[in-house]
């Protein structure tokens, strides 16, 4: 086991689907000498060269639209956005082609392509490099949605994503980039996209939540449980597919439910799950499945509010503590 | 007509077939969206024909080859076979997509036919991207990318010539000017002198040519796919035409100048390659008969059309995806 | 009172408003001659002039971004986006900008602005010009989202649409357009924003639903009750704000919901109504909100299968008769 | 530097001392990031002072300007309150957006300082439709967008370009080309012959100048700006400088070739312009009392932006919007 952090367990991943497959590259803004917003393609331009780790210019929609058609020409791009704020100028792209163009073609083409676009907050960069908007591409059909918590799911699920054969949008927290984790390196395989991580067993009530509340989640589940709320976290890791299995058994062992997630929560993806959850799991629940997301506001800037915007372990214990 | 060594009387007939099976396939699309068979929109290719037709007999079949909405035309240029288009058209087992496309969606990815667009200008990025697989997998090809007058204002169309052209992409760029977008004159809303200035300003070779004239698009396509082949980097074409019918199946045009369309015909490709191949010794008899099997061999997918068998509910959910694909009934 | 298509009712809204506020205006591809894909701006060019009713060329990052440097500058444009399909590629304007702008500038501007974008399913047009993406802006702090169903909603709606000082998307069904209604013409003034309208009342059962599908419920509720099952249809005409208050006020005396809506059914706004009924009036249910939604497949083509994609009457029947 | 009946001694001495402002604005933007006073992302101006400036020595208060990540500039040459951008940088009750936008979302309405903006090239749309509204209102006005080097390969700035020249928009777009987009070298990832170019291809007048040229700044966009004004419709000034600092102000820049940035340093426009100044007869004294009066300006503003007050927490729910608005609380 090797302690590294979020980005560098990106990087590692990449790096070992580089080697491991030459029609693998990148393409986006800055990659080559920056090696990415948080160093997650660092030094990866001068072992691969210029192009299989490519430096764009500032063209969205074309970053988009390029990979999705290197991908219908035989090879597996991955498309650095840098902001899933700035991957809504490739959003035509990415909805209207990439997720339909197997469908629409009967069949004939594939898009085995990575969206990579990092979401969430991270000190003060305010509402147009904040948002995470995950929700929007889990409604759209032919995509998968993969939100990535510890370093070690970060290398794991990147890797899982690139030998998709489905465009993938992949959203790693922008919070994460420095969080430190246990790798195993000796470890290769990809994980399985769709199966969710239990991150601490529990009996009287499952949290589910994905992505940057992922820890925040689980520092309040200890304190719960010490408390003697005995609480199950499961990180989702895929929003889609969503792992219902292991939702729906840990529900009917807990009969209580809440979704945490850190995007608005007017129409987050949390009203999914708690939806299907009611609707099929009514007669095992002590109480109604609840939610909590973000507030319907942009994300302020000053950092007194945008804490504010934030769901903190304090709320998170005091909201699981409404259920009994 | 423009002449030049590479005019055989054979290719050009040839060619010329292509172009009556372009012309009865959107004739037979038209009638069959009017009498309701075909649903949805289709946008025809009639009297634009010689583009696609003199373009693509340069090309190879692994060549690649992005279109739009009016896309039939390059399909069948581009070797898609016409019936699987027609059972398509219809929504039946068999068309190219199974019926889950229809005519904005018409692909053949076995001759390199990367698809028609329902998304103006969404080709453009797309056919840049596949031109860099080409260059990452050094394969021996290079894209095509068909885009109309009207689509050359969206930002997308831009960036991608900017694109092709830093990378030294393979892809060739051909503007149909049939001088209308839906029914607002491009003129009005194109600022300059129009897309092969816009080209050149990013360094890319742009030429305008007469695009009705087949031999002309024949022989110019021929110097410049060698061009692009042996690595001159992006190209542009400039083909000017005009769409002889209206927008789509259902426009009736009438915001055409009145007597416009009519006098078009004297310049539209068909006609003029006729009376080039009647020079080259080509009877009266022999076009007419290429004429009459060109109608009768897409009455016969008509046929076909009609009696293929509607696709299963249950196809509706394949081809969806592979990880989290979803399973018949289950949201009903 | 008069028949009128929902057309032609927009068309009348837009018209009166146009007359009553020089500021207000439209732009937007073949608004001029087309007239708007189903006459929805028929002749207001020549009436009101080219500069009021402006033909664009197909530039749809620069009709919405124009219309939001327009709002700002002190005029109420409509920014025409034909299809909202076509919408996603003017998708960062709309959430970057238009939706923030008054919030990032601490309240120094506004923007006053329509992005009108039609919804669903007409016919054969496919994966490209079907979608139904209204979740998506309702989970966007900042805008407003509007759904009408009937011709003389149309022209109520769309009025407040334009004097709404905050950007509205406004989503009509293209299904819609040649449905006829009874419009007053008498009666000039807008609706108000976010408050629902009952269709039909009734005791058993609550149905929730907009757009395309108000018609299709509102059969299936007749048989319903003509069955015995008194079923109350509420079509919630603007799904931002939703109307809580009719929407709880109903669950409260019937005990039972449904809401049902053509788009996807994973991560469509039904999930949010379903959850903020379930998380706030649990006791008050006699069984599970359930919901109704399109599978997770892109629109197809053919007849028969986008047939099969579209909610029929028999089927909402068959869904409330489980609740009992 | 460029001489002209228009440089009267007086009126540089005022633009040298704005440009001083900016200078002081940003070194203190610059400090108080790397102290941790300032959050989120600081894009300093520093070297470019000249282009803002220059331009907006020749606008109006009510004309109105957009701007991009590298806004603060724009804003102070604009007549946006100095005082209060600090506060906003703070993230301060008195800030110019309340604290709720930051560095990358100044604005100031009430001078016509329609926001920086985070996301590349989205001004260049807004900044076409805010000239749309001018003619509407039959409005006496121009709207300058600044945009970077980088930012002109966004399609948006190109469909924008298009968009000004077909409707003749009273609009002048300025591109400030520092060579660099963070770290990547533009010319690296622009093909053909730039901004110019791309603009006269639309049919838009383009000159490119030097942008640390205060004077020609300045006498080239008085000109350009009356000719804009007596309805020439739109036009653009590529404006040619350097960055001296990183891309924002945690970057330590080491892609530069070593020297470049001192190499730079003699061309930067306010030694430049201090140069001129002793030409025409102002002293060593009076040019450094300038700078101290604009040092000592900004350190009270800085101590002002300690000393204000943050907001509350239900400031954060506040301008949403008026339909819907969010309430305190209700979502945790
Ligand atoms: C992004 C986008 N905007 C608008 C449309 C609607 N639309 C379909 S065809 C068309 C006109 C296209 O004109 P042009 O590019 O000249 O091609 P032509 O139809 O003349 O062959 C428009 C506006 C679309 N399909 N996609
Ligand atoms: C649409 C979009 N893509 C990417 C970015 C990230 N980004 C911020 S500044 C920058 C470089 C901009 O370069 P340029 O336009 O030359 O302006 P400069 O920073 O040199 O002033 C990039 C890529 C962004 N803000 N918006
Ligand atoms: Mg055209
Ligand atoms: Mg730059």
């Amino acid at each position: 086991m090797t302690e590294m952090t979020y980005a560098q367990a990106a990087r590692l991943g990449l790096k070992e689907e580089l080697e491991r497959d030459p029609t693998v590259w990148a393409l986006g803004e800055d990659l080559g000498f920056e090696g990415g917003m948080a160093g997650q393609y660092k030094d990866l331009q001068a072992e691969y060269g210029a192009d299989r780790i490519v430096d764009t210019p500032i063209s969205e929609a074309t970053i988009m639209g390029a990979a999705i058609g290197a991908a219908l020409a035989g090879t597996r791009p991955i498309a650095e956005l840098r902001f899933s704020d700035f991957a809504m100028c490739a959003v035509d792209e990415l909805v209207n082609q990439a997720a339909k163009a197997r469908y629409m073609f009967g069949g004939q083409a594939r898009v085995p392509m990575v969206a990579r676009m990092p979401i969430g907050i991270r000190g003060g960069i305010a509402a147009q490099h904040s948002q995470s908007p995950e929700a929007w591409y889990a409604h759209v059909p032919g995509l998968v949605v993969v939100t990535p918590a510890t370093p070690s799911d970060n290398r794991g699920l990147l890797k899982a994503a690139i030998r998709c054969d489905d465009p993938v949008v992949y959203m790693e927290h922008k919070g994460l980039w420095g969080s430190v984790g246990e790798v195993n390196e000796n470890d290769v395989e990809p994980l399985t996209l769709g199966k969710a991580r239990i991150v601490k067993e529990g009996s009287d009530l499952t949290i589910v939540t994905w992505a940057g509340m992922v820890s925040v989640v689980e520092k309040a589940a200890i304190t719960l449980s010490e408390e003697g709320v005995s609480t199950e976290v499961i990180d989702l890791r895929t929003l889609w597919p969503w792992d219902r299995e292991a939702v729906f058994s840990s529900v009917i062992k807990t009969g209580r439910m809440m979704v945490v997630h850190e995007a608005v929560q007017v129409g987050g993806f949390g009203g999914e799950i708690s939806s299907e959850v009611t609707e099929h799991l009514f007669d095992n629940l002590k109480g109604p499945v609840k939610r909590m997301g973000g507030a319907r506001i942009p994300i302020p800037f000053s950092i007194p509010l945008e804490e504010s915007y934030m769901i903190s372990q304090e709320q998170v214990i005091a909201k699981a503590r409404s259920f009994f | 007509m423009a002449q030049d060594q590479a005019n055989e009387p054979e290719r050009v007939f040839n060619m010329y077939k292509k172009m009556l099976l372009i012309r009865a396939f959107e004739e037979a699309a038209g009638e069959n969206f009017h009498a309701g068979n075909v649903r949805g929109s289709v946008h025809q290719y009639i009297g634009e024909e010689a583009i696609a037709v003199g373009i693509c007999a340069n090309l190879r079949k692994e060549d690649l080859l992005t279109s739009y909405h009016r896309g039939h035309g390059h399909s069948i240029a581009k070797g898609a076979d016409p019936r699987a288009m027609m059972l398509e058209l219809f929504g039946r087992v068999g068309g190219t997509s199974g019926g889950k496309g229809g005519s904005m969606h018409i692909a053949d990815f076995s001759v390199g036919m990367l698809g028609a667009n329902g998304v103006i200008a969404d080709g453009c990025t797309i056919s840049v991207g596949a031109a860099q697989a080409i260059k990452l997998l050094k394969q021996d090809k290079i894209v095509v990318n068909f885009i109309g007058d009207g689509g050359i204002n969206r930002g997308p169309f831009m960036e991608a010539l900017n694109w092709a052209k830093i990378y030294n992409l393979p892809v060739l760029f051909v503007c149909e000017n049939n001088q209308i977008a839906a029914t607002t004159t491009t003129k009005t809303v194109t600022a300059g002198e129009g897309i092969a200035a816009r080209a050149e300003s990013y360094g890319i070779p742009a030429i305008t040519i007469d695009g009705n004239d087949l031999l002309l698009v024949d022989n110019t396509s021929a110097r410049i796919i060698d061009e692009i082949r042996s690595g001159s980097g992006p190209q542009l074409i400039q083909a000017m035409t005009y769409r002889l019918r209206g927008h789509f199946a259902h426009d009736k045009a009438l915001y055409r100048i009145p007597g416009e369309a009519e006098a078009a015909l004297e310049f539209e490709p068909v006609r003029r390659t006729e009376s080039w191949l009647i020079t080259q010794g080509i009877s009266e008899e022999e076009l007419a008969n290429a004429r009459d099997e060109a109608e009768q061999t897409i009455s016969q997918y008509v046929v076909d059309a009609h009696a293929a068998p509607w696709p299963d509910i249950a196809d509706a959910f394949t081809d969806v995806q592979d990880v989290g694909a979803p399973q018949v009934g289950v949201n009903s």
